[in-house]
């Protein structure tokens, strides 16, 4: 199988074409919207609680990105639902590129990962549990408005 | 009036000079179209570059030793080379910085922190890289000046009918422009913007980053203030860029970085600063990058400025007309006459970046991205754009394998 | 515990990978005793840079194709280089910039300017480098804070017990020092200052530009919350260099240089940071000359820090020494085991310019002047010294020649 | 001849070890410091004007360099003396080169015109003369006190 066959592979295309997950929830428990830097993409990630505010019930995602991103997010949703906030805020990457399960480049990792991070900053500003690093150092802007 | 011939250059020949293309990707020979966000580098811009560190290299400006004054010699003269190459009046008026970025940051810090305030308007554009933007929004921001822009239309050229709204709101203080646009390749009209501004008593800035490789520059016929350009787009190493500045400008401004080689003289409650253009190179400069650049810029010159130019009208041309093939392809910009070597364009349903990975596979390299003009992105309705930008060492078939490949990606994602 | 014998370097052998040790000048071979001034490169850096460029480079960090993950794999490999040369405890903490003078900039002006104002005391030493002096003076200045400094005794070394006094004049925010001075040698108290620093609710400064070629570094032992390096100095090109910071100091401060690849997204009206490092990394970095500052690590890691450190003790000892033979002789600093291979001194009623201008008809090259360090000019009563300096490629031989040669200064000037 | 017999010939020397000139003169008609940044030497120049205000009747000057800003010095005080002040403020730099007669370095040539740098300040300051271009750029510091 080629480089080229392996990356978009038929479970990802699938994905990409058919997102789980895809749209937007009404008043949603947890909610935060993540960027890109490298290509601009952007993704608003949407979370429903169970009654005892701990477990996730309904993840959505809205947002434009390429295959890779929108693939793993759709994957994403399917990943968490039912795992308790707390487990999914320290939940290693390797848990969703084994899901994805191809080798990506620094890069294409990038997309791949924008959906879970931005899952956790949701978590983090609705729950308090911690910061995924790479959004830590983000802190700060400037805003004209 | 004697007839002459357009200057011509022989890309397959000046391919050679790259050691870059000695190599196979996938399998396949190496079609860089990401030119615009850097250039390669020549085997005579690395060689020298080698060369003077193995025989030549000492800290500058200091030595009295003989190691040193070869040293300094080699660095100033880069430095009459890039005065020669925007055509500046002198060359105590050339700085030399990291990059065009951070020249651009030098003038916003070292003018704007001192020279803007509430009431003043610092005027961009619409097509602006980040690197002319954020500096002027975040001096803005520090010192109470308005941040306003100058829109484009759908063709992607300045609205200079907005300027009068502009000059209506508050004192035009700064005007900042890029001479070519590196997401459409524009050239804009930077003369008509520089009167404009010395109308409203405000100091004009050219980001030449883009425009540097790719056409003969000259601050005097442009009349702008203060000019910025970068090596590494130029053939020339990174960790090298320079900033032109108007002569009296230069004099009045404070320092930006501060440190060694950039005083007169330092005492524990005052310290007084050095001569133009010492006064804005503080620390170790990039000698050896400075070397290169100048090496680079000779390489450019040699080739003949004008013959790169033509040259590149004839690949955008091309690839207009080729990238018009594809269905859903819409190409972003001005027409071939109006624009350097630089095509942005969207396939519709498929994102960039899933193209830009196709075509890698098939040799082809492109950027996927919003080529650090996100504003622009904005304004065209997409968050990014896959483009394909051309250099001296760019043939035609290189555009043809960019097509071939692109019907590929439609196969493949359509 | 088992006994250790000291490591140790073989100079004369590791003189030929150094190519400008094969030139003569005056027809005589070089004596380079200017290291603390800048390093030599060996053909490992060259070949290295060479070889990058030639067949891996490209803009980093955004391009998709293979050429570009090359480019980037290899710039971060070197972020990762320095981050294991200092001991940090992330590679997220390491900046790369053009310079330590650079490096200490960026402190000065994104942590200073928002977290000084008056009643704040910012505390240097007198024995600073100008890059490490002249930035705190400024923000200092320009957000009215006092600018204090603390002495050194006549041995050129910190007086320690200047500090209650300094804390007793108002809330010491900054405490910067280097490491290693320039001048003198001095290994300065870098982890005292630090405790005592916390204990004001200071930050502490460390310029390591002297002493990161000499000797292993810790910023973890060291205590410290910035730590500033540069790869001329140690063997690497021009054009690099590298800040450390505390992660949380990192993520709560400004960025410094505003423009591309240092945003997460630009509109109009807001502009939000990227993430650690990149937030402090505007523009296209020096990506080949980043790669050649790895490279210079390996090289200067891979003969080791230690016996280096132990060869200039070797070399200092026997440089002071001989030194002493010579009438009217003053040499300043502390003896040969606190300090780094550097010998300052005066040589009554000649001055230094002239005193190296003779030297250098002899082949040996060695700097005449102040050295960037006014302040402790001053303090030493002269308006320049003669500076010998020492690296792993100097043998005794030349400090043997460094004292002929002054024998010969004292026949024709004295 | 060696090089280094020429950069130290017998006038040089002379001159440096008996500089013309040396010292300070009182109430002076123009006066100005002057530092080479290179290596941190300073000299004070001192001028006594003819009661025309235009002829310079006498110059001074005080401070420490090396044999070749002191050498250098020396004989610009008996060069500019019976010249006009406009004369002295666009004397080519290379008609005192001329009287010193060496090849100099870039470095060393900062030596050899300090004097005659800071000579053309102290006119500027006294009588407007058009300022060297080299010390246009130097405007500005940083006081603290
Ligand atoms: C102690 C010290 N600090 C700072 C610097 C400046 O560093 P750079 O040459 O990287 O600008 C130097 C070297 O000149 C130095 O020796
Ligand atoms: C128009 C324009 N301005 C500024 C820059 C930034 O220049 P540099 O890469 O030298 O930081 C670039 C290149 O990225 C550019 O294309």
């Amino acid at each position: 199988m080629s480089e080229f066959d392996q990356l978009y592979r038929e479970v990802i295309l699938d994905h990409y074409r058919n997102p789980r997950g895809h749209g937007e929830l009404d008043r949603p428990d947890a909610e935060a919207e993540g960027q890109n830097p490298l290509c601009g993409d952007e993704v608003t990630i949407y979370v429903r609680l169970a009654p005892d505010g701990e477990t996730i019930d309904e993840v959505k995602f809205s947002g434009r990105g390429c295959a890779i991103s929108q693939a793993a997010t759709s994957m994403l949703t399917e990943l968490v639902t039912g795992r308790t906030a707390t487990e999914v805020a320290t939940l290693p990457k390797d848990e969703l590129l084994e899901e994805i399960g191809i080798p990506l480049t620094p890069v294409r990792l990038k997309c791949a990962l924008l959906g879970l991070g931005t899952l956790k900053v949701a978590l983090h500003k609705a729950k308090g549990t911690p910061l995924p690093e790479e959004w830590a150092g983000m802190a700060g802007d400037l805003d004209l408005r | 009036m004697a007839v002459t011939a357009k200057p011509k250059l022989d890309a397959h020949r000046l391919r050679a000079d790259f050691p870059v293309f000695e190599q196979l990707f996938h399998g396949k020979p190496l079609s860089y179209l990401d030119s615009a966000s850097s250039a390669q580098k020549p085997r005579q811009v690395l060689d020298t570059m080698h060369e003077f560190y193995a025989t030549s290299y000492a800290n500058v400006h200091r030595g009295v030793y003989g190691l040193a004054e070869r040293s300094t010699e080699r660095f100033e003269a880069a430095r009459e080379t890039v005065r020669a190459l925007v055509n500046a009046p002198s060359s105590r008026e050339v700085i030399f910085t990291r990059s065009a970025t951070e020249a651009l940051n030098l003038v916003a810090y070292a003018w704007g922190l001192d020279n803007l305030g509430p009431g003043d308007l610092v005027v961009v554009t619409e097509l602006e890289h980040h690197s002319n933007f954020v500096p002027w929004q975040y001096v803005a921001k520090r010192t109470g000046a308005a941040f306003r822009h100058i829109p484009i239309d759908d063709a992607g050229e300045l609205q200079l009918d907005a300027l009068d709204g502009l000059a209506a709101e508050g004192r035009v203080k700064v005007v900042a422009n890029n001479l070519v646009s590196n997401s459409l390749g524009t050239i804009n009209p930077v003369e008509e913007l520089a009167a404009w501004a010395h109308e409203q008593g405000a100091i004009m800035v050219v980001d030449a980053a883009q425009a540097a490789p790719h056409r003969a520059l000259d601050v005097q016929a442009l009349g702008c203030d203060f000019l910025a350009l970068s090596s590494h787009k130029l053939c020339g190493p990174t960790g090298a860029g320079a900033l032109w500045g108007r002569r009296d400008l230069l004099e009045q401004m404070s320092p930006f970085n501060l440190g060694g080689e950039m005083i007169r003289s330092v005492a524990l409650d005052r310290t007084s600063w050095n001569e133009l253009p010492y006064k804005f190179e503080a620390g170790t400069p990039a000698i050896g990058e400075a070397v290169g650049f100048g090496a680079a810029i000779d390489y450019v010159t040699g080739i003949g400025l004008e013959a790169i130019e033509e040259h590149e009208h004839m690949l955008v041309a091309h690839a207009l007309e080729r990238l018009a093939e594809i269905p859903g392809l819409r190409a972003f910009g001005p027409p071939p006459e109006r624009r350097a070597g630089i095509v942005s364009f969207d396939i519709e349903g498929i994102h960039p970046h899933d193209v830009a990975q196709v075509l890698d596979w098939e040799g082809v390299a492109v950027r996927a991205g919003h080529h650090c003009t996100q504003p622009l992105m904005t304004r065209l309705g997409v968050a990014a754009t896959t483009r394909a930008s051309f250099y001296l060492y760019t043939v035609p078939e290189e555009i043809d394998r960019l097509v071939e490949g692109l019907h590929r990606v439609k196969k493949v994602l359509g």
